[in-house]
């Protein structure tokens, strides 16, 4: 399902972009706002991060935002009825990215069929490796929803392999070593390991950690499928404002 | 699909896909080790020479008469280089760095404790070393944070969060996931994703071995209880492990019970109700958690248990029932402790009182002829400031006062000139 | 004329005709207790199991790089109970008070370690303990006084004369000679009036007894020179007398040089030209004193060292040229204990460092083949004001700011309320 | 020497005055005058203390005031000339009390020969018990002065009949444990200390520390010859005045 949406799309674009939002920060009417502007601005497909206490794989500002999310008495069951709401609004897939212990919390079988209730096309789950998600595969192949999995520049091309037998939708590689947010200098060097992300998988490549600007998509046009922005419009929302997104969307293709 | 390093259910390797290959390196260098005769022989050598190992068992004639029941002893952690049992787990993961030919070293800490073990293994073993400490830690620990800066470690105080120790793993990872190629992460405790709680165990295990051999040496008899507290579990998983085959040995964990377990403010995750299964860590055991999955705010006197989460292994032993586990208030610990140092002149450290505090309820039902050992996982040196507090001693707080008035002084003198 | 406890003329004992029946006892107890084979097998038990003797000798292999000369060794003395090798001279001391069933016990402390053992000691045997201590090392050693107090010890301020260790000494003996009958005077080092100084250092020669035979058997070598610092000279005459007959082993005791020898403000009585023999406090050495007989105002960075005079046992071996005697400035004893913490993780105290620091200045000149043997007398933990002051760290100056800042205010709102 | 003009002086008064000044303290010219109004108070002889800096059998009082005259800048060479001037101004015995080490850094020969030419009796050296005194024994007994040796209350009567076949002069016998100026509380218990005393020396005995008052000089009139008042009058000095000295005395005996 995912997967064709996202193959259709290449057909009319040469790369698809993937924002994130974290649900409830600032708050959730300004997220529902930045939703639409993303859209409006031409975005393929989008996360929406449930906040967690323990983001371990998010670097300091989008865990900033869990936290500030969370302070503000964000729930698990909120962010789900916000993410329907997202999902009956706009005509783009979304997907829900949190960490696992909001689903193993909630029930995995119950999130994913809320999931699936809700509209939702898939989840991103940074710190469930396959190894450690039966119950969740099993309950995304029950209810049709695309588990996301992760390549990494350090995962051995076996691996990758392994990895992508269980994914479906896309693979999200991520361009670096570290934590989300940080910089990344993409240079050639990202060729080879994209080349082995490719060798060991047929599904749609997405690149994320560090894209920020029109010159990284420029670089990565032609090289992977869909560039993920992700702390960059949280930054821009916090240092200008929720009206300078849909400009610096647009302004990126 | 692998099924790495679960007990009963609790445990696992909760990765981030980046670390999985550091993951793999980690367990077979320490398959490796493990199998490979020489690298225990190895482990002790370092410890009887660099620390103290074996470290005694002391009869506490005078705790054993005033409540008269079984006899006391202790094993005495306290004397290992630099103050507690966390030595044992840090010179281990130290020859395993070596193995690896990593060059720097990370590692979080609470009760500062384990960051002054690691800043002192890397100091020995010429790695660098990076240190992650919660504020709140660094605030009341900052002894700790002095010596580790003279050891040459870098300690990065954490502001994310509740400001102590789990924040201070998030922060580890973090560095983790961005320089494992370089790098070693040093866990403290026997929790984590596997292999740490199985590793962590491993070299701690010593403790219960040598216990087991001087109890049966010294007075041919195995104890009836052994006591321990449990912050991740590292020094209970390490005395238990020597008993675990002996079923008439009752063995007892203590946890934090903070201002009581009612309140709220404890660290109390096997015997509290305000705790759950849940996976965060990259493990999956015991979390004080809300109904989300959020993980809680805990408290205790002692640093060193103020977390989360257990050691998956304990999860595991208490849904057997293999280990019996109780709290202890922060009230309760600093009457365990003054008495301790009174009839013994040893000074626990405040996470160790735990540990006393529950032997010293049972004792008294305990017969004479029983032999009730706890664990003095710390010596309670380091403490001195949060003692002092509990203690509201006038005389410290006048020598605070005066300290803090001659740095101003000297300070405007700078200034001025 | 009886002639009791001279070493070439450095000794004797010049007491109040009042303590002359004490003396005698504790004379005669003490030989039949040397005389009892079981005795020092009860106190080496006692000492392996409360302490952790035997305390091990440890490689300095990152030190021996760095000079590039002999293999730098450590005996560990800093891993004993409390801290530092005065424990091996109180729990001694202990044993003979049972013997002589007495009940309470004082003592004079400098540094604070040996208060701290003391009262560690008392509070073991169920001893009463009155410490006396130079008001000017209870501000600079305050933890010290903390613990000591804690153990149940009375902590007596001394205001009289220089307010540090030798008054100390004078307010004990003013207390010894009022209450002999129930109490022992726990000298802290091998000086005061014959027995003190044989007995001391018998109860110390464990530490030369252990390093001699430890050496012997893991490298089949004796050392080429064995460096202790010099206070009173127990841990130095505890080390030495493991060697003194073996004539190919260098023993180098090193005093403190405070901020030189120069200066007049240092405690260098051995190896200065402002010392010569008289006689003080009991016993016949040199002493810091001017041409009268007037004791002089001394200095050290490190209070256990900050004393006039030194064991009679080691003026004699001065004399005989058995020994050798450096002296070592504060600065350099800063230098030398930041090399050692970074280098090797182990944190020696202010005094043993003064060791530390002559050992560093001949290591380069020694051959590969020598083995060098330094005495960690304690661990620097309880240094830390001092230190933190020395290194002027501004995050620790903080601390105390606000620690200072917490308590008035807390005081406050106690005095409102 | 002493020992016939204390008995002489015995023919004439039940007991025997003993008092004591620390030389420099206050000053040598409040000392002076000190001296001058006990001997015309009636005194029969009189310690003079060369200040130490380590007066290990001294109490707080006379520490302190040990501590006063050295911090003056008091020296062993103006003591002499002190006590010199004393001893030709006044027509009873003085002797020099003080610690060991201030006649061994003086040179132990050479002191005695100096206190035998300032016309100083004897002395009194509470740290040198006769088994150390070798050489101080010789030079006294060279030049013809009075070593005046110790008894106390734990001293075994073998042992006194040991000092005694040393001591010269007089017997100082300490009233009880403890330092000088501490409170002692007279009692009959004293009396069996005293027969022993008694018996293992035929020269006067001098009962000092603690003695205050007329009723303590009552109480030892007929058992010892001399009473010794050492810190007493120190305090009195502090408290009261110089003046007050004269009188004190007069009201003793
Ligand atoms: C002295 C001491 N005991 C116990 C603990 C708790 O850790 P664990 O439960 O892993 O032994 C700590 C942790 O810092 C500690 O410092
Ligand atoms: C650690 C340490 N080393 C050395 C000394 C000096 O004493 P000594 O010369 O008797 O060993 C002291 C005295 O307090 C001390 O605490």
């Amino acid at each position: 399902m995912l997967e064709q949406y996202l193959k259709s799309r290449l057909k009319e674009k040469k790369i698809l972009l993937m924002t994130h939002i974290v649900m409830g920060y600032p708050n959730f009417k300004d997220g529902h706002r930045i939703v639409e502007s993303m859209v409006e601005a031409g975005v393929d497909l989008m996360e929406l991060q449930i906040p967690f206490s323990e983001p371990i794989a998010d670097g300091p500002v989008i865990l900033r935002a869990n936290q500030s999310a969370l302070s503000k008495g964000t729930t698990v069951k909120r962010c789900l009825e916000f993410a329907k709401d997202m999902a009956n609004s706009f005509p783009i897939p979304f997907l829900i990215m949190t960490y696992y212990n909001i689903l193993y919390k909630y029930g995995v079988e119950k999130f994913v069929a809320t999931m699936a209730e809700n509209n939702i096309q898939g989840a991103i789950v940074p710190d469930l490796p396959p190894e450690e998600g039966k119950a969740y595969l099993d309950a995304m192949a029950a209810h049709n929803r695309s588990p996301i999995f992760i390549f990494s520049p350090t995962t051995p091309t076996k691996r990758m392999e392994y990895i992508a037998s269980f994914a479906k939708g896309f693979i999200y590689c991520v361009a670096r070593k570290g934590v989300t947010g940080a910089e990344t200098t993409f240079s050639e060097d990202i060729h080879s390991y994209l080349e082995r992300c490719r060798q060991a998988t047929n599904l749609p490549l997405a690149l994320g950690f560090g894209v920020k600007d029109k010159s990284d998509i420029d670089f990565l046009t032609g090289k992977v499928d869909i560039a993920v922005i992700g702390t960059q419009t949280i930054r821009l929302v916090e240092d200008e404002s929720i009206e300078s997104v849909g400009p610096f969307i647009r302004g990126l293709r | 699909m692998l099924d790495r390093g679960y007990y009963d259910g609790f445990g696992g390797a909760y990765l981030p896909e980046i670390l999985i290959a550091t993951f793999d390196e980690l367990e077979k260098v320490f398959q490796e080790a493990k199998g490979d005769p020489g690298f225990w022989q190895e482990y002790e050598t370092l410890m009887s020479t660099y620390s103290c190992r074996p470290t005694p068992i002391t009869f506490c004639e005078n705790l054993t008469r005033h409540f008269g029941g079984g006899r006391i002893f202790i094993k005495r952690e306290d004397l290992n280089h630099t103050g507690a049992h966390k030595a044992n787990n840090v010179m281990g993961q130290g020859l395993l760095v070596k193995r690896m030919n990593k060059t720097r070293v990370i590692a979080e800490t609470g009760a500062g404790q384990h960051g002054v073990a690691t800043a002192t293994m890397a100091a020995k073993f010429g790695f660098d070393c990076t240190i992650y400490m919660g504020e709140v830690d660094v605030e009341r620990q900052r002894p700790n944070v002095f010596w580790m800066e003279r050891l040459g470690a870098k300690v990065i105080p954490v502001r994310e969060g509740t400001r102590i120790l789990k924040d201070a793993i998030n922060e580890a990872f973090r560095d983790w996931v961005t320089n494992m190629d370089t790098t070693h992460y040093v866990l403290g405790t026997a929790c984590g994703p596997h292999p740490f709680p199985e590793m962590v165990t491993y070299f701690q295990s010593i403790i219960g071995k040598e216990s087991r051999e001087q109890l049966l040496e010294t007075l041919g008899q195995l104890p009836s209880r052994v006591y321990a507290c449990v912050g991740g579990g590292s020094n209970a998983m390490g005395i238990f492990s020597g008993f675990l085959n002996d079923s008439s040995v009752e063995l007892v964990g203590v946890e934090a019970g903070g201002r009581g377990l009612d309140s709220g403010a404890h660290a109390s995750r096997l015997c509290s109700e305000d705790a759950s299964v849940g996976v965060a860590q990259g493990y999956k055991t015991y979390f004080l958690q809300n109904q989300d999955g959020q993980m809680k705010e805990t408290h205790s006197i002692a640093a060193g248990l103020d977390y989360v989460g257990v050691s998956p292994i304990l999860s595991h032993l208490k849904k057997s029932g293999r280990v019996r586990f109780e709290a202890a208030t922060d009230d309760e610990v600093i009457d365990a402790m003054s008495l301790t140092i009174r009839k013994e002149g040893l000074i626990p450290a405040l996470e160790s009182a735990h540990a006393f505090v529950q032997a010293f309820k049972e004792a008294p039902k305990t017969s004479q002829k029983d032999i009730i050992l706890i664990n003095q996982s710390g010596r309670g040196d380091k403490d001195i400031f949060t003692i002092a507090d509990a203690f509201a001693d006038p005389a410290w707080q006048q020598f605070i006062i005066e300290k803090a008035r001659k740095i101003i002084t000297e300070k405007a003198k700078t200034y001025n000139a």
